[in-house]
């Protein structure tokens, strides 16, 4: 009697145990044939658990999926595979040192007498590269390609194994803006194909774009389903956060003063290529101001912050912090002088994630009298009297407080306790490259209002960010860098994203003085 | 000039042998630090057969019984690792010491056990095997050709071919560089880690064999294989986890080991009347200074030696 | 909560800390270890096995009376100082995410340092002792800088610097041996000096001459460590570089130098507790050893047995060095000497089943917690 | 295998000490059952086809014929502190005839000698000098309940090696195991030997000579071993416990000879290698001191060597039997330019004093006059 039920998929009453905590409880959604359903929450919501039961890769305490109407049991990743249910992770699950073409077919490989075959591969894959339009290079290793032409290939992945239902956990918080555009292009072709699709994001826009359905998720427990069509952003956020949100940050109008930053001349060499990764770039940051630097990633961004912070020695240029020249400083010696850093990889730099939140919340200061005695042994209770504070202040949220290992916290509670750290230190400058990168909107709500505090204290910030809406909301002065020089400087009152658009693709640029 | 070639292809074999061996283990994602103690144990079986075949019978069979034994006997002990490291998700460093020093010790409790048995005023840990021994190698004109050469070239063309041609080698390896993606796509994780390791045992139980069987024969377990296990771990960093790489490794080493033995009978040599102990330095000198410039882009299986755990992402 | 369930609660939170957890899963190992062993004496010879597994256990309580079982217990002491510093010199290190092989070689040349000091410069026991550690010190350096500048890995450079480290020492003590054997020559007669001292300790052990401040300082240092990597800046640094080398740099420490420090420390004190061995005149170096000393090795051992924490690896290598010395006394007509040895891989196997130990303790505690809860409500 | 050469001079030898005294052990006053043998080992085990070896299996069997309790220590580790604990457990045990064979017992002798005065100490192969340093002034009351037997290896590593030259070999190889006291007096004994024939016959002798650095052969050293013989070495003295083993493997392959140390091991090293492999064998009488010792003990006469240490070497230049040292009579492959007639002449020679042979242990590194050495060191 499998009669053709109208949803692809159903999850019901889904409840999924962690240790101390629950996920999951008792959740449902449907998802129906053809569409694209999206699924917000905050972070630490439970949207990746929901869709790791789906996958297999978690098993449910309570309830049931189903298939077409009918009940299935998925044990494993096979199980779902065999489903057709394929799912790109929100930390992608590909082998660095492998090409494109063996990521794609590992796990279903065709063999001829126990060789693999990979010509076979190779001609199914750029069919279905050209059929989708995902340009990927098959013989190209992931390590050496760029995160959207990464993201393509999870997705060819699910393709070449001809799955129906497409998880996306969280598929744009890494990409470009063109990359997005071209993304969700690629999902509602893949829709109109028949595949049915389950899409989880924290950008709102996004999810207005491309969804047909939106199910929201709070603290684990499920909150409703909502058409898109008879819905704006705003109801969405309210949904999700149980309170409304500003999502446009706002700020009084502010004269920069003293400079803090300044950069004459600034080379970096590239680990990736032989020529320089920032190119005899020229700026200044001053007191009030939050300038930010836009532009398509790769183009030097990462360098440029790693030659400001002094995690890459530059080649040439000058660097002035607050007067003090620190072209040559130790990375300690910069940030005793005044600057913090809130990294690009929270997890490689800015964090050390077998350490307790106390421990990582002093990472910038252990060595301060305040947490330090003089035979150099840390005073444990003023470094957790601290933390205790800071966790508060910023409202970290973890299960043993100032005890809880880093590792086991969410990656927006990681974030918050790198941003407390790091302006806790009351720096004069502050570089912050993509502060907001995978948060939910009530956290990047609370980021931004840190960062316009800090300007409206008088302090400098340096904000990298990919996003162009974000760069757009908080930033008093916009530079963009393209191919590793700066290329134009704007205000962002007086710009587009459509202009900016332009530059950041390298199709327009204008001489700028430092 | 044959005797230096014979014995740097002899130290080679040994080495390339137990060095694969590390590499199908690391590759799968399990560093496997006991290769000197599944050595000891592949050695033993191998020992313990050649004892007791009939030296009479066709010399191919004698080859492949011992072949057999010690690939048997390195799979079981290698059993240890995998169950400890992969089931139990033991420190892969600690099993692995524990493996070189239980291998010492068992190996030469059972075989004193066993002379004691035949004989009990023969306490000794030696087992003998010359008449069987024979069977090993050929002589062509001075060459003295042993069988396990052609095995250790074979095992470092198959590895290669498994490695990069096979379904298996794509799947053992994605495992070691990064076992939540093999797991995702529905790769069992934990049976590949076993057959690394499993694999791993053959080869150094071999390894093991081809070892005690170069020289002499009879070995006396009470030695071990002195310091066999852990070189063939420096050939395998040394040859960057790649198979080729890993022969060639194999063979300089081979090469060193086999001039410091032989080097008298080179006049120029003898005539430079350096000490012995400079001879014997000389491999272990020769490798870190060739690690020193080598190695800024060495990179190992990204996953090895840290257990894998289904729940953690 | 009625009073049982509190004492149960009680129960599970003392189950619950770590260190409990650490002590329950080695004495478990050892236990589990024996029994294994005793297994492997049943079926070599059943008729003794009770015996010997009760000597081993024994050691120097085996001799009748209670002056030499005192005096040997002297010896076992004396043997388990070095093998406590190796195995410091090796958790040091782990600490710091290095796994470091090369103890054994930095021991071989701590050995060589002091012996030289000792018996060529003829200088008293402390400068001997410093320059175990500087010898002991500095090539471990070796492997940091490697490490540090050309990311040689550690395990590698240790392998092939032990041997390097062997016969370097076999040739330099070669000037000190005596004339007619490979033993270099007592440090007893050649320069009573270079003999740590023993401030009266050796009272204690039947006056056993080998009994020194080695013991105690070995332990002291044991103390030092645990106290450096868990309270003070430097172990907050040294532990950070070794979980994130990157977070470490990020946050200005300087990594590479951690690593070539981390190294120094770790040789420096498996240079000592060559020193600690050789200056009391315990052993003699046999300049023809053609195989590196297995005391760094095991040191290994007895740190994992220790569960990777200084106090517990005092009590961990003084086991081992128990048992290790008990097996000297078994029965030889009827079991092969290995068989401690045997006995101790066998107990440093199951170490590795420790974690898991641990996590089953834990979930069964979480469960049960769980299951109150559920029954309070 | 003919293991105990000179076991027809074991029985009833009597030690130049013992030669007045030819009473028979059965009529002893101590009931037997007093009497109770342990060995301690040196660093090696009783598997070490040499020094300990030889002296368990003559323990053994000389304990198990008199049905005396006997067994054997091994310590823990190599150092005097760890074999005084294997004495102090074995008088603990109740032992109170302690055999320990090797020079490294010198320490041990000088720290327990003294505390267990009722203990019988056999030592093999520890000298006054082990004991008492070079300036010694050791007599009898030093150590009262110790004696001590050396062997004079340099006498029968003389003989192999003059032996071999008058054969005819003038390509030679010394393969010591270990550079420890007995191993360099064979060598440098082979090297006087062969540098004495060479004088006779005028032939222009070389020597290889190298120690293995092990008392067991593995690959390393059979490919020294390898390099020696296809170098042109016809024969080599391979001295020092299973290290025969790579000596023999080699000659196999080149049609070399070798040959065996301590006991006759024409039948061990034949019997793996093919026969005739064995040239000869320079031999010490380790089991006949065992014997002579432990029959006195059980006879009531340790008194005559108590407090003693012998120098045993010679005894006879006729009767060879009673020797201490020498060549297998019936295994030596003796040919027309070396006859056993030679041989005996020899012997005769040395004992009577024509012929000197120089005991210096510190020549590690020997020289000779009319032989070219080759030295290469440590093998390994
Ligand atoms: N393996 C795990 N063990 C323990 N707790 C877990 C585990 N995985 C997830 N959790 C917890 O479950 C909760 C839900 O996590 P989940 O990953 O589903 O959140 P999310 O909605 O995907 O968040 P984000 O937006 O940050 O991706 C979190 O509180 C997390 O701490
Ligand atoms: N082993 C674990 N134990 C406890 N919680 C875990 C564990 N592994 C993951 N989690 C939790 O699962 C949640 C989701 O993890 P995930 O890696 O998806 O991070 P995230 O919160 O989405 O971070 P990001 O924003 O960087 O993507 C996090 O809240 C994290 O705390
Ligand atoms: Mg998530
Ligand atoms: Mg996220």
């Amino acid at each position: 009697m499998a009669e053709n039920s109208e949803y692809a998929i159903e999850m019901l009453g889904i409840t999924k145990r962690f240790p101390g905590i629950i996920a999951n409880d008792n959740v449902t959604i449907q998802l129906k044939k053809g569409e694209i359903h999206a699924l917000l929450g905050e972070n630490g919501a439970g949207k990746s658990t929901l869709m790791s039961v789906l996958f297999g890769l978690y098993q449910a305490e309570e309830g049931v999926i189903k298939k077409d109407g009918k009940e299935v049991q998925i044990n494993n990743p096979n199980d779902a595979n065999d489903l057709g249910i394929g799912m790109v992770h929100q930390h992608f699950k590909l082998v660095q040192c492998f090409s494109v073409l063996d990521n794609i077919i590992l796990g279903v490989e065709t063999v001829k007498n126990g060789f693999l075959q990979k010509d076979v591969a190779r001609k199914k894959i750029l069919e279905l590269s050209e059929k989708y339009g995902l340009k990927v290079d098959p013989d190209a290793k992931i390590e050496d390609i760029t995160v959207g032409m990464q993201q393509r290939t999870e997705i060819l992945k699910m393709l070449y194994r001809d799955n129906e239902i497409l998880i996306f956990d969280e598929p744009t918080a890494v990409l470009t803006p063109a990359e997005i555009d071209e993304l969700m292009q690629i999902m509602k072709n893949l829709a109109k194909e028949g595949k049915s699709i389950l899409f989880i994001s924290h950008k709102l826009a996004e999810i207005m774009s491309v969804a047909d359905r939106c199910s929201v998720l709070r603290r684990g427990k499920y909150i409703g389903t909502v058409n898109i069509s008879e819905t704006n952003q705003e109801e969405l956020s309210k949904m999700m956060i149980g309170r409304d949100v500003q999502l446009v940050a706002t700020k009084e109008d502010k004269t920069p003063g003293e400079v803090i930053l300044h950069v004459e001349n600034m080379t970096v060499p590239s680990k990736l290529h032989k020529n320089n990764a920032v190119k005899d770039v020229s700026f200044d940051v001053r007191e009030g101001e939050i300038v930010c630097i836009a532009g398509i990633d790769g183009n030097g961004q990462t360098e440029l912050v790693y030659g400001l912070s002094g995690l890459e020695n530059i080649t040439s240029g000058k660097i002035t912090l607050s007067g003090k020249d620190i072209t040559h400083a130790s990375i300690r010696e910069r940030s005793t002088s005044g600057m913090s850093h809130i990294p690009e990889d929270r997890h490689k730099h800015g964090l050390v994630l077998d350490y307790s939140l106390a421990y990582n919340l002093v990472l910038q200061r252990y060595f301060e009298p305040e947490f330090s005695s003089k035979f150099g042994f840390l005073k444990k209770n003023d470094i957790n009297k601290y933390a205790d504070k800071l966790i508060e202040q910023y409202d970290i949220r973890s299960s043993q407080g100032a005890e809880t290992v880093t590792r086991s916290m969410s990656g927006g509670n990681q974030q918050k306790a790198i941003i407390a750290r790091e302006i806790d230190k009351d720096p004069n400058l502050l570089i912050a490259v993509q502060p907001t990168r995978g948060l939910d909107v009530g956290a990047i709500e609370y980021i931004h209002r840190q960062l316009i505090a800090r300007r409206d204290e008088g302090h400098a910030v340096l904000l990298v960010s990919l996003e162009l809406e974000e760069v757009m909301s908080i930033s008093d002065r916009i530079l963009v860098m393209y191919e590793g020089e700066i290329v134009g400087e704007f205000d962002p009152k007086k710009t587009t994203p459509e202009e900016l658009g332009l530059y950041m693709a390298g199709a327009k640029r204008k001489e700028v003085g430092a | 000039m044959v005797l230096l070639l014979q014995y740097t292809l002899l130290f080679a074999s040994v080495l390339i042998l137990v060095a694969l061996g590390g590499c199908f283990s690391e590759h799968s994602g399990v560093i496997n630090l006991g290769l000197e103690g599944i050595m000891v144990m592949g050695a033993l079986g191998g020992a313990l057969t050649l004892k007791y075949i009939d030296p009479s019978l066709p010399k191919i069979i004698i080859v492949l019984a011992v072949l057999l034994i010690s690939v048997l006997c390195g799979a079981v002990y290698s059993m240890l690792l995998a169950f400890a490291c992969i089931n139990f998700k033991a420190d892969q460093t600690l099993v692995g010491t524990a493996l070189n020093l239980l291998a010492a010790a068992a190996a030469t409790v059972i075989a004193k056990s066993i002379n004691i048995i035949e004989d009990p005023n023969n306490v000794s840990s030696t087992v003998q095997y010359v008449e069987a021994k024979k069977a090993l190698v050929v002589s062509i004109g001075k060459f003295q050709f042993n069988w396990f050469m052609l095995i250790a070239f074979l095992a470092l063309v198959c590895a290669y071919m498994v490695l990069y041609k096979t379904r298996f080698g794509l799947r053992l390896m994605a495992c070691g560089e990064h076992p939540q993606a093999a797991d995702s796509v529905g790769i069992n994780v934990y049976t590949m880690r076993w057959a690394g390791v499993l694999i791993s045992g053959m080869l150094a139980g071999v390894g093991g064999i081809v070892y005690i069987t170069a020289g002499v024969s009879e070995w006396k377990f009470e030695n071990g294989v002195a310091g066999f296990g852990f070189l063939a771990l420096a050939v395998m960093i040394f040859g960057q986890w790649k198979p080729v790489n890993i022969g060639l490794a194999a063979l300089l080493f081979g090469f060193f080991r086999a001039l410091s033995n032989v080097y008298s009978g080179f006049d120029f040599l003898a005539a430079l009347n350096i000490p012995g102990s400079v001879y014997n330095m000389m491999p272990y000198i020769i490798s870190l200074i060739v690690l020193a410039f080598t190695s800024a882009n060495s990179r190992a299986p990204k996953a090895e030696g840290i257990p894998y755990d289904k729940g953690s992402r | 909560m009625s009073a049982e369930i509190k004492k149960t609660a009680e129960k599970e939170s003392f189950l619950a800390k770590p260190a409990v957890q650490s002590i329950i899963a080695s004495l478990l190992c050892i236990i589990v270890g024996l029994l294994i062993g005793y297994v492997a004496l049943l079926f070599i010879n059943a008729q003794g096995a009770t015996d010997a597994i009760i000597t081993i256990i024994k050691n120097y309580f085996t001799y009748p009376t209670k002056a030499a079982a005192l005096k040997y217990c002297g010896n076992t002491l004396v043997k388990a100082a070095p093998l406590l510093m190796c195995a410091l010199s090796i958790q040091f290190c782990y600490q710091a995410g290095l796994f470091n092989i090369g103890a054994a070689g930095q021991y071989v040349v701590g050995a060589g340092a002091s012996l030289f000091c000792a018996l060529k410069l003829g200088l008293p026991w402390h400068a001997c002792l410093l320059a175990a550690l500087v010898a002991g010190g500095v090539y471990g350096v070796f492997v940091g800088v490697l490490k540090a500048y050309l990311n040689v890995n550690e395990v590698i450079s240790g392998i092939m610097l032990n041997w390097i480290g062997l016969y370097s020492v076999n040739m330099m003590l070669n000037c000190v041996k005596e004339t007619a054997s490979p033993y270099t020559v007592s440090l007893e007669k050649t320069n009573a000096s270079a003999v740590l001292p023993s401030l009266g300790l050796e009272k204690l052990f039947s006056n056993n001459k080998y009994v020194t401040i080695a013991i105690p300082l070995a332990v002291i240092i044991a103390i030092l460590l645990k106290v450096i990597l868990s309270m003070t800046v430097f172990g907050y640094e040294i532990k950070a570089t070794g979980i994130a080398k990157d977070a470490a740099k990020y946050s200005g420490m300087k990594e590479k130098r951690n690593v070539i420090l981390t190294l120094f420390i770790g040789g420096a004190l498996a240079g000592i507790g060559a020193a600690f061995l050789f200056l009391t005149g315990y052993e003699q170096w046999s300049v023809t050893q053609s195989s590196v000393p297995g005391m760094g090795f095991n040191g290994i051992a007895a740190t994992f047995l220790g569960g990777l924490d200084p106090i517990g690896t005092i009590f961990a290598s003084y086991f081992i060095q128990h048992i290790t010395s008990g097996g000297s006394y078994l029965d030889k007509n009827a079991y092969p000497s290995q068989i401690s040895d045997f006995i101790s891989a066998i107990i440093i196997y199951l170490c590795g089943f420790v974690l898991f130990f641990k996590f089953f303790l834990n979930s069964r505690i979480v469960n049960k917690k769980n299951n109150a809860e559920g029954g309070n409500k | 295998g003919s293991k105990a050469p000179d076991a027809s001079a074991t029985t009833e030898t009597s030690s130049a000490d013992a030669k007045a005294d030819n009473a028979d052990a059965s009529d002893a006053g101590e009931p037997e059952s007093d009497i109770k043998v342990a060995m301690v080992t040196d660093y090696g085990d009783i598997t070490d086809q040499s020094f300990n070896q030889s002296t368990y299996e003559a323990c053994q069997a000389f304990c198990d014929e008199n049905k005396l309790g006997f067994t054997y220590y091994k310590p823990e580790g190599d150092s005097t502190a760890e074999r005084v604990a294997q004495i102090d457990k074995a008088v603990a045990d109740g032992y109170n005839v302690i055999v320990m064979p090797g020079y490294a017992f010198a320490e041990a002798i000088v720290e327990t000698a003294e505390m267990y005065p009722d203990v019988k100490f056999v030592a093999l192969d520890v000298s006054e000098f082990d004991l008492e340093g070079e300036s010694s002034d050791f007599n009898s009351e030093t150590y009262p309940n110790v004696f001590s037997a050396v062997y004079q290896e340099e006498l029968p590593g003389y003989m192999a090696g003059y032996a071999a030259v008058k054969m005819g070999f003038t390509k030679l190889g010394f393969l010591g195991g270990m550079a420890v006291p007995a191993v360099i007096r064979y060598g440098y004994g082979f090297v006087q030997g062969a540098d004495a024939a060479a004088k006779e016959t005028g032939a222009s002798v070389e020597l290889n000579y190298a120690y293995g650095n092990q008392f067991y052969g593995d690959a390393d050293i059979t490919a020294a071993m390898d390099t020696w013989y296809q170098g042109g070495t016809e024969v080599v003295f391979a001295c020092g416990g299973g290290i025969f083993t790579s000596a023999g493997e080699a000659a196999a392959k080149a049609n070399g000879k070798v040959i065996g140390v301590d006991v006759d091991q024409a039948a061990t090293i034949d019997g793996k290698f093919g026969k005739g492999m064995t040239v000869t064998s320079a031999m010490k009488g380790l089991k006949a001191t065992v014997n002579t010792l432990l029959t006195a003990i059980v006879g009531g006469k340790w008194d005559e060597y108590a407090g003693k240490i012998s120098n045993l070497g010679l005894v006879s230049g006729d009767d060879t039997s009673l020797n201490y040292v020498g060549l297998p009579e019936e295994t030596t492959l003796w040919n027309d330019t070396f006859k056993k007639e030679d041989y005996l002449k020899l012997v005769a020679d040395m004992a009577n004093g024509t012929i000197k042979v120089s005991n210096d242990t510190n020549a590690e590194k020997p020289s000779a006059e009319n032989i070219k050495i080759n030295y290469q060191g440590n093998i390994k």
